[in-house]
């Protein structure tokens, strides 16, 4: 029965989130529309099944939605201060630096996550990962202390993706 | 008979031979000799009919609308050609029986030979000038066929080739005559036109048609200055060479002056052209023919002198001239023809045609000295002979033609042509058989078998009984005098007679005669006079012209057509450019009916963009990943303009197409070099520059002028706005337009993308399987490749994103019929989302866990794209008629189904189909043999970690 | 705008026929594509231009000319297959011959006289 | 409405993705199938021809949508001779493909042909401006397929250019229907000749450029001189069934100048007047001239006969360009002769190459089943150079003829007469090397003899041969049949109103702004008035 | 209200204006270059400004129509440029 | 009424949020002078930009009374793929050596992307190709 259930269910969180894609595209919320969304959610990661094989670790839904507003949060504000740097400061004064963080997280898409979180709040974009996926190489735009970024980092963010992805 | 089968039977039997090849030389000369017979006989039977002065006449519809009917006609003349043909034809089989060797090819040679009969039949009968310019034409083709019969010879096949070169053009220019002739009269039957003499010769057109008409008799009757063919078709086998040259090939010119003349002659051009072109070829040929060596040229270039006599006699105009010249093509047609066999009968004996290394053969070979020499001494007009008779009548002739005003031009001329002519049948006849007998001939002379003597004998005969009793000749000469004269002038009643008195003829002749011994006598000298005397040598200009012409032709055409595809676009660019500009300048321009709309700061900046993308694609083109760039920009810029111009659909396929087609040539970069080096000067650069600066400025110019104006009547599509719901049910009209309105383009559109799709795999496939794939197998890269093929981030996204792009993809085609979008780009927005897959996990990987081939999809789509439009012949209605429906069924709202949907349903899966094939196919190029499929989708994985130390454990 | 659209049809096709004018297959490819862009613009531009109006049936007056339009899309999916083959047989010939001229390579003097 | 019409399309368009789906490995069955197919279509293509025979113009609706609104398929005299030219051809085509087993050489070849045969038939059927465009694109895709069928990288060298030229006539197409539709506002071609009617000569410019621009497009498919530079090579390298199928496709250009240019655009249209003699007559000369002299420079056989097909249409040009009944009429007789003409040269040429290692016109030892082949040359090439008695001739006939009320008859019958005979010399030269001077060569000691070709290639060899034996014969008739056709399109009214006023879906409810304009239509129901 | 709309107009405009120059600063980015990395990185800001010029092209003209061509540009674009990064990182953008 | 104004004023506060950090991302574009700096300019500022154009554009649909909400899906998208895009153009200035050279990873051997194949390293120095 499981079994079942995961084959036709490869990946819940997907399936969910299709859902919500497809009613936000209707533009109109009906209960119809969330029938066939959910429809399509099972259809669809059931024919791409293939492409993602491993099921991912279990992650938990409330810490994720709280890290998501920290993320936005830090977008907005981080914004503005890269937005200052840029039209302040010029260009000898700047310090772009490498920042390389050593990685706790093992899970790929958590991983993942952390690097498209450090892309998204200004001032910092990972850049590569090391060859055996243990580090995690970021350029910050404006920085004196290299490390103090890497600490704020792996305490602001990887920290919580640690417990999301427990 | 019929005179169809007349004509037919020759070209029917043809096919006899071929076949009967394996049977035995003797069974395929018998086969033809059959036919021949039997239309030898079938001709006779109607020679009562003719004898009563009547008109034979069949005919039936061929081209009505053209004039070209298969019109026969038998008359005097006719039946007089077709029994020369067909009766020397008959001894000719006969003689070619024996004559050729074992390794010819006995049933070709036949076949060819009663081709040629059949179409010198066809000549002589006609009643249709057009018909009569078909068989002409044949009979260039069946002799090129039968010069050439011997491949192995260089000299058969260039004699073959200048024969059929010459000969075909006259028959060209002749065709060009003949249709005038038939345009002035209003028909192309014979027997009307020949009615219509002063029709004729009062048009403007009679020169033009007369000397093109002439052009072909000449040419097929070998007169100055296309005499030259004739000698080099004497390297066709004896057999031919007696038949083309003493009774058909030859003759069909004089023939056709023959026929014509009725409406032709009389005229001061007719009289000019061919009288003095025949005076010309008459001594001409008769000089250059005393001093051959080779039996067969000295015969050849006799032909082409007495061809000149009847020519000139034809010429003359006059009735009696034309009853000469009849005569003289019976005496000509034994004689030659008896001739040419014995030497023929010599070089099968001797195996030599040279006169040098003969000579004493009376004794070896006392049958064939006997034919020839009464042969000979005809032609060289002795008395009691038949080559004596004619000679004499055009001697009497050319004592009452004026020509050029000089009374004493034309007698004299024929004197000396006589004198030659004689003087080179004394040396055929001493310098072969008479003199001291020999012991270095290359083969033992001895007379041949009768089957090789027995034809020239009977001519010999021939020869003789008219030469003796001319009498018995003469009313069958004076009834094909009668059909000549065609009621013009009424036939000459003077009779044929050995004796006339001595009269200003007779004198010449003896002149001739005595002459022509003088000559002979003091030959040697002379020959050494000839010999250093300088002289055009016609082949070796013929040879000349057409190599100049094949020369001439290359230089023209090969650098024009040398693969230079930058040249060709650069001339259509300039060719489109000239048209289109004197199409406008011809025309007048209307005033503009529209006004031009503001332009905003953002038009102009995104124009701006536009033009700096496009020019840096100029200027920067050598980086070609730079270029690549630049024309996303340039798509890009497109498509906002689109959406600005209110075409989202548009915006949407432009770009979604744009991303593939970048995805696509980048893959195609990978191999190709990535710099364009500089190549083309600076002129060239300039002047394409100018090309394409005045071309754009031309399309600029054009677009500009219709935009501001209107239609000329409101376009069609008013009636697609006002239809496209009640009609299409759907509120997106662009859609319903290539769903519906013009849903067979739409149809033809996928089709055009699965065989692209099917071509570059169909590509793929031979390249791999060819010589390219080694060198696929050892490509290096040309740089240095980034490690990490497939990035963590990437493949983690992809499993997010390709699910929600495929979602967008069926949400585009599901709103398709009333909101932007629609199949198309559905199924690009699909492929796409598949080729994110491709990108992030590679291509081994994941192509191993594809579902479907793409083949299918592509088949499929197509397939469900062409029953929908079947579907609507079962409801009786025309192909991709289209219908709609509101469907409720809960939970769900009332949403449409149209058959329309089911249409773009193929057009979506045909596009994924093809767009993924290409790509397929592309990256398949570049898989290196040595690559092993990856197990995993990304290269570094941490949480693999764990199963890593165990494995190693 | 017209004059806009007008000249970047001109500067498109210029362009395009100037690249397409060069020796090798991939700038031709090019100029083959932006000659697509500007025959594409400009039978799009044959149906006049309207901002604003799209043809999607509302409670609108006026629409642009749809027609046009699906014409357009046509040529676009069309060009975009011919694109691919183009560059496919392209790549082909470079892979046999390692040459990526579009013009054929001077002819050696062969013979081929006939006598 | 008979479905009939529509079959020549959609059957292949069916038999080719079938071919792919079910037996894309299995060159038996797709060898069944596509001549399964093609019989079939030769059947359908003769029940059209003879259902228009009597000059019946019919029409297809499809999606039920009258013209000009929707795309009409339209069968009149002269496209049903020339869907059935296409399906006869395809025949012996496919015959020598499957004989010589070109089409075991690579992939995809008879989904390809298949959809050739769509895209020609469509061409030749479709009434609406546009939809030629996209079949023109259909069969120029799968003849570009089929052209670098087997590969080879000489072949691909020369498809690239095939390809590049077409694109660029494709672009140019998409101008032409551009200036077209902005400015008559329609792209079905009986509108557009009602329409393109009213044009005043004092608003002349645009619809002139327009159509000239369209009879470049169609120039360049009929390859006249000088937009004909694509077709040497790529005649040449064509694999030699494709070569031979292609001797239709520029046809399908001479078919476009043919309707476009008496239906549309008809010379005695005031606006439109002079551009007709202008360029395309002396063109059309120099093609004919060109084409010839390349059959005399060529050095190889295949280019010669590539240099005879520009030839030939040169010649069917020049009938077309003097635009009158005589004329089409015999330049429709001729289309048809030069169709089979060249298909069996190409075809023949390929019979040459057993047993060559080229194609150069230098003696090289005697080929395999020479006699035969050569046999076969010397027929081909009489009619190809137009020498009785062969269809070639009489078509030269009928062209002389039709030109002698010209202005110019003299430069035609000049360069008619003076092509001929060049083309004459080239192929005696040509012929005269290949098979006889090959007697005199011995063949390399130890050279492997190679087999004659297949009996089947010789079949249908024969059968194009034969073909054109036929309509020598039969000459009268096709002529008669062709006339008829050329009256029909001088008289096109006919074809005019069965397109325009043929009510189709929703027509009973509708009415449209055409209507009041065309003013020809007084049975069509009109209920809502206007917009 | 008639104010505040005005000055939404206002902004709107000066928004056009602002995203247009953006767009050609990352052109001028795009013509200088001077690495391939730079190029790519213009090409991309140059898709995401087209977003946003289309998006104020539906506020300006109040219509939905283009949601659907700003979604596609949106997922796209983004193709387009990995697709570049491939290409110069590996050469061979699918392996 | 209130909602009105309330969504205009909203309206115009995205607006200007919008087109100041597309402005600063444009500014930024052509400012800054190294390769790895330019990637942080329009990555994120014009990700936020662009994203406040689209908050725009849903205020401004509410105002119009055809609420609409899809213009979220955008932003998600714009939110998902910029990192990646990011990424890869790091990737590139890495590969191309087109930056300052980064630190060693402490636990690994070397960043991913400077892992260039065995076969491929006597090939040309990527400085040279850039």
């Amino acid at each position: 029965m499981k079994r079942l259930i995961q084959k036709i269910l490869p990946h819940p969180f997907l399936t969910l989130l299709l859902a919500v894609v497809w009613t936000i595209l209707q533009n109109s919320v009906s209960a119809g529309m969330i029938v066939f969304g959910i429809i399509l959610g099972i259809v669809i990661p059931f024919t791409t099944a293939r492409w993602w094989p491993d099921r991912p670790d279990k992650m938990r839904l409330v810490p994720m939605l709280k890290y998501c507003l920290l993320v936005i949060w830090d977008i907005l504000v981080a914004n503005v201060q890269v937005a200052w740097i840029i039209l302040t400061k010029s260009n000898a004064q700047m310090k772009p630096c490498w920042v390389v963080i050593p990685l706790e997280l093992k899970s790929p898409e958590a991983i993942t996550i952390l690097a498209g979180t450090i892309t998204l709040t200004p001032g910092t974009v990972s850049s590569d990962l090391s060859d055996e996926g243990h580090s995690l190489l970021v350029h910050a735009l404006d920085s004196d202390d290299p490390d103090a970024v890497r600490d704020e980092i792996k305490d602001r963010y990887e920290r919580r993706l640690l417990e999301i992805f427990q | 008979m019929s005179l169809f089968l007349i004509v037919a039977l020759p070209f029917l039997g043809a096919l006899l031979p071929g076949l009967m090849n394996s049977a035995g030389r003797a069974a395929c000369a018998g086969v033809t000799f059959m036919v021949t017979l039997a239309t030898f006989v079938g001709l006779l039977t109607n020679l009562p009919t003719v004898l009563a002065g009547e008109l034979v006449t069949v005919g039936i519809d061929w081209m009505p609308l053209l004039g070209l009917n298969v019109t026969l006609m038998l008359d005097g003349l006719g039946f007089f050609f077709a029994c020369l043909i067909l009766g020397i034809g008959l001894l000719i089989i006969t003689y070619a029986r024996f004559y050729l060797a074992r390794e010819d090819n006995m049933g070709e040679f036949f076949t060819y030979l009663l081709l040629f009969q059949g179409a010198m039949v066809g000549i002589v009968l006609s009643d249709n000038i057009l018909l009569l310019l078909v068989f002409w034409e044949l009979t260039s083709l069946s002799s090129f066929l039968l010069i050439g019969y011997w491949k192995h010879l260089p000299e058969g096949r260039q004699g073959a080739r200048m024969a059929l070169t010459v000969t075909g053009m006259g028959g060209l220019a002749m065709i060009g005559g003949m249709m005038i002739l038939g345009q002035i009269v209003g028909s192309y039957d014979l027997s009307v036109i020949l009615q219509n003499r002063d029709l004729i010769q009062a048009d403007p057109l009679y020169l033009p048609a007369l000397i093109l008409i002439l052009l072909g008799c000449f040419t097929k009757s070998a007169q100055f200055p296309f005499h030259f063919w004739l000698p080099h078709a004497m390297a066709a086998p004896t057999p031919v060479s007696a038949y083309l040259h003493s009774a058909t090939m030859v003759k069909a010119g004089i023939f056709l002056m023959a026929r014509m003349w009725p409406v032709l002659s009389g005229t001061p051009e007719w009289f000019v052209i061919v009288t003095g072109a025949g005076l010309i070829t008459m001594v001409l040929g008769a000089v250059i023919a005393l001093f051959k060596h080779d039996l067969k040229a000295l015969l050849a270039f006799s032909t082409v002198s007495h061809l000149g006599l009847i020519t000139m006699l034809l010429g003359t105009g006059t009735a009696f001239g034309a009853m000469a010249a009849m005569f003289h093509i019976l005496n000509h047609a034994t004689f030659k023809a008896a001739l040419f066999m014995s030497a023929g009968i010599i070089d099968h004996e001797t195996h030599t045609r040279d006169i040098r290394r003969l000579g004493g053969l009376r004794h070896l070979m006392p049958i064939t000295f006997g034919i020839a020499t009464l042969a000979a001494l005809s032609m060289a007009g002795i008395p009691l002979l038949n080559g004596f008779l004619s000679k004499e009548m055009m001697l009497e002739e050319a004592t009452h033609t004026v020509l050029f005003n000089s009374p004493m031009l034309v007698p004299v001329l024929a004197t000396i042509g006589s004198l030659f002519s004689a003087a080179y049948c004394f040396r055929l006849i001493g310098h072969t058989f008479l003199g001291p007998q020999r012991d270095d001939y290359p083969a033992k002379p001895h007379d041949p078998p009768v089957g090789l003597w027995g034809p020239p004998a009977l001519l010999a005969t021939l020869v003789v009984v008219i030469g003796v009793a001319p009498f018995l000749a003469e009313p069958f000469v004076k009834l094909v005098t009668a059909s000549v004269l065609g009621g013009v002038v009424d036939v000459p009643d003077a009779h044929f007679k050995i004796w006339h008195g001595l009269t200003t003829a007779l004198y010449m002749s003896i002149i001739a005669v005595g002459g022509g011994l003088l000559m002979l006598a003091i030959f040697n000298p002379a020959l050494r006079v000839w010999d250093a005397a300088p002289r055009p040598e016609a082949k070796r200009i013929f040879d000349a012209i057409i190599a100049a012409s094949v020369s001439l032709a290359r230089k023209f055409i090969a650098p024009l057509h040398d693969g230079s595809f930058s040249r060709y676009a650069a001339i259509m660019a300039v060719t489109v450019l000239a048209v289109g500009y004197h199409a406008w300048t011809t025309g007048t321009v209307a005033p503009a009916t529209r006004i031009l709309q503001p332009a905003n700061f953002v038009q102009i900046a995104g124009w701006f963009m536009l033009v700096a993308a496009t020019v840096g694609m100029v200027f920067l083109h050598r980086d070609r990943l730079l270029s690549l760039i630049l024309i996303g920009i340039v798509g890009l810029m497109v498509s906002v303009g689109f959406v600005v111009f209110s075409a989202p659909d548009l915006a949407m396929t432009q770009l979604t197409v744009e991303v593939v087609t970048i995805i696509l040539l980048l893959l195609a970069l990978n191999f190709l070099p990535n710099k364009t080096p500089i190549e083309s000067s600076v002129t060239r650069r300039t002047i394409d520059g100018v090309i394409a600066v005045a071309v754009g400025v031309a399309a600029a110019g054009l677009s500009y002028h219709y935009m501001l104006r209107d239609t000329i009547i409101p376009s069609i599509s008013e009636y697609h706005l006002a239809n496209s719901y009640k009609g299409g049910g759907g509120t997106n009209v662009v859609n319903v337009i290539l769903v519906d309105f013009r849903g067979f383009d739409t149809f033809g559109e996928i089709i055009v993308l699965g065989i692209a799709a099917l071509l570059i795999y169909a590509l793929t496939e031979t390249l791999l399987s060819g010589p390219v794939r080694a060198r696929l197998l050892n490509r290096k890269p040309d740089q240095p490749r980034a490690g990490n093929m497939h990035p963590m981030m990437m493949v983690v996204m992809t499993r997010v994103i390709m699910p929600v792009v495929l979602m967008v993809a069926f949400y585009i085609f599901w709103r398709g019929h009333n909101e932007p979008g629609g199949g198309f780009i559905a199924g690009l927005v699909a492929s796409i989302a598949i080729v994110m897959q491709y990108m992030a996990s590679g291509f081994g990987w994941t192509s191993a866990r594809v579902r479907y081939p793409y083949h299918g999809v592509i088949g499929a789509g197509v397939l469900i794209a062409g029953l929908t439009g079947i579907g609507s012949w079962f409801f009786g209605k025309p192909f991709l008629t289209s219908d709609y429906t509101y469907v409720r069924i809960p939970p769900f709202e009332k949403f449409e189904l149209a058959t329309a949907a089911l249409f773009d349903l193929g057009v979506f899966l045909a596009v994924v189909g093809a767009v993924m094939l290409s790509l397929e196919s592309f990256s398949r190029l570049a898989r290196r043999a040595h690559v092993d499929d990856p197990d995993h989708p990304m290269d570094i994985d941490p949480s693999r970690d764990d199963e890593t130390t165990k494995a190693e454990a | 705008m017209e004059l806009l659209v007008a000249s970047a049809i001109g500067i498109l096709t210029a362009a395009g026929l100037y690249l397409v004018l060069r020796l090798r297959t991939f700038p031709v490819i090019m100029g083959v594509s932006l000659l697509t862009y500007a025959v594409n613009v400009f039978l799009f531009a044959s149906g006049r231009l309207t901002v604003g109006a799209p043809p999607i049936l509302t409670d609108a007056t006026t629409y642009t000319d749809p027609l046009p339009q699906a014409l357009v899309l046509t040529a676009i999916v069309i060009s975009f297959g011919m694109t691919a083959v183009v560059v496919m047989i392209s790549l082909g010939a470079f892979l046999g011959g390692n040459d990526d001229h579009v013009d054929d390579p001077k002819p050696e003097a062969d013979a081929g006289d006939a006598s | 409405m008979t479905h009939w019409i529509i079959l020549p399309i959609v059957l292949p368009a069916f038999l080719a993705p079938f071919i792919v789906l079910a037996a894309r490995y299995h060159i038996g069955i797709q060898r069944v199938i596509s001549v399964t197919g093609i019989l079939a279509l030769i059947g359908i293509a003769a029940g059209l021809a003879w259902q228009a025979s009597d000059g019946t113009v019919s029409l297809y609706q499809l999606g039920d949508w009258a013209a000009p609104f929707g795309i009409v398929v339209v069968a009149d005299r002269l496209s049903t001779m020339m869907v059935l030219l296409t399906a006869v051809l395809a025949l012996f085509v496919m015959l020598y493909s499957i004989g010589s087993k070109w089409d075991d050489r690579g992939r995809h070849f008879h989904a390809l042909f298949q959809f050739q045969l769509m895209g020609i038939m469509g061409a030749f059927l479709t009434g609406d401006l546009f939809n030629l465009f996209v079949f023109f694109e259909v069969l120029l895709i799968a003849s570009y397929g089929l052209m670098i069928h087997a590969g080879g990288t000489v072949r691909l060298r020369a498809g690239v250019q095939y390809v590049l030229f077409n694109l660029l006539g494709s672009t140019l197409f998409l101008f032409a229907l551009g200036s077209i539709y902005a400015e008559t506002g329609t792209l079905n071609m009986a509108d557009l000749a009602v329409r393109v009617a009213l044009f005043d000569p004092l608003q002349s410019s645009g619809i002139r450029v327009a159509a000239v621009l369209l009879l470049m497009v169609f120039a360049i498919k009929a390859a006249i001189v000088p937009l004909h530079f694509w077709l040497p090579s790529s005649y040449a390298e064509a694999p030699a069934p494709v070569a031979a199928l292609f001797a239709i496709m520029t046809k399908v250009g001479a078919y476009a100048i043919i309707r476009v240019y008496t239906l549309i655009f008809p010379p005695q249209l005031e606006a439109i007047s002079g551009l007709h003699g202008w360029w395309l007559m002396p063109t059309a000369l120099v093609s004919l001239v060109v084409g010839m002299v390349g059959v005399l420079a060529a050095k190889k056989l295949d280019r010669l006969v590539a240099f005879s097909v520009i030839g030939s249409m040169g010649m069917v040009m020049v009938s077309i360009s003097l635009f009158t009944p005589e004329g089409i009429a015999a330049a429709l007789y001729y289309i048809i002769h030069s169709t089979f003409a060249a298909a069996a040269l190409f075809l023949i040429t390929d019979l040459v190459r057993a047993g060559r290692a080229n194609l150069n016109l230098t003696a090289q030892a005697p080929i395999a089943g020479g006699t035969l082949t050569a046999a076969l040359f010397f027929i081909a090439a009489i009619a190809m150079a137009g020498l009785p008695p062969l269809s070639g001739f009489l078509g030269k006939l009928l062209i002389l003829d039709a030109a002698f009320e010209s202005d110019i008859m003299v430069w035609v019958w000049a360069a008619v007469l003076g092509s001929s005979l060049v083309a004459v010399v080239g192929f005696s030269r040509a012929g005269s090397t290949v098979f006889w001077k090959a007697r005199s060569v011995a063949p390399e000691d130890g050279a492997e003899i190679a087999a004659p070709p297949a009996t089947l290639s010789y079949v249908a060899v024969g059968g194009l041969i034969a073909l054109l034996a036929a309509h020598t014969v039969f000459a009268g008739p096709a002529t008669a049949y062709t006339t008829a056709i050329a009256q029909d399109l001088f008289a096109p009214n006919a074809y005019v109103t069965t397109v325009l006023d043929t009510p189709g879906k929703l027509s009973d409810y509708q009415d449209d702004s055409h209507d009041d304009d065309a003013a020809e239509s007084d049975d069509k129901v009109e209920e809502d008035g206007g917009h | 209200m008639t104010l505040l709309s005005t000055i939404m107009d206002v902004c709107l405009y000066v928004a056009f204006i602002t995203v247009s120059v953006a767009q050609v600063m990352a052109m001028i980015r795009l013509w200088k270059g001077p690495s391939t990395g730079d190029r790519i990185l213009a090409l991309d800001t140059m898709v995401i400004n087209a977003i946003g010029l289309i998006v104020l092209l539906g506020i300006v003209q109040g219509t939905q129509i283009y949601f659907e061509a700003t979604l596609i540009i949106a997922m796209l674009g983004f193709v387009s440029t990995v697709a570049y990064a491939r290409f110069v990182l590996r050469g061979d953008i699918i392996e | 009424m209130i909602t009105e104004i309330a969504l205009t004023v909203g309206v115009i506060i995205s607006l200007i949020i919008g087109l100041f950090f597309t402005g600063v991302a444009g500014i930024g574009l052509l400012k800054l002078d190294n390769a790895m700096s330019r990637l942080h300019a329009p990555t994120k500022a014009g990700t936020v930009g662009i994203g406040a154009f689209l908050m725009a554009s849903v205020l401004h649909s509410f105002l119009l009374g055809q609420g609409s909400f899809h213009e979220f899906l955008i932003l998600g998208f714009l939110f998902i793929t910029a990192p990646i895009s990011a990424n890869f153009m790091a990737k590139v200035n890495l590969h191309r050596q087109n930056c300052t050279p980064p630190p060693a990873p402490p636990r690994d051997d070397m960043w991913a992307t400077l892992n260039v194949p065995e076969a491929d390293r006597e090939l040309a120095d990527p400085q040279e190709l850039a």
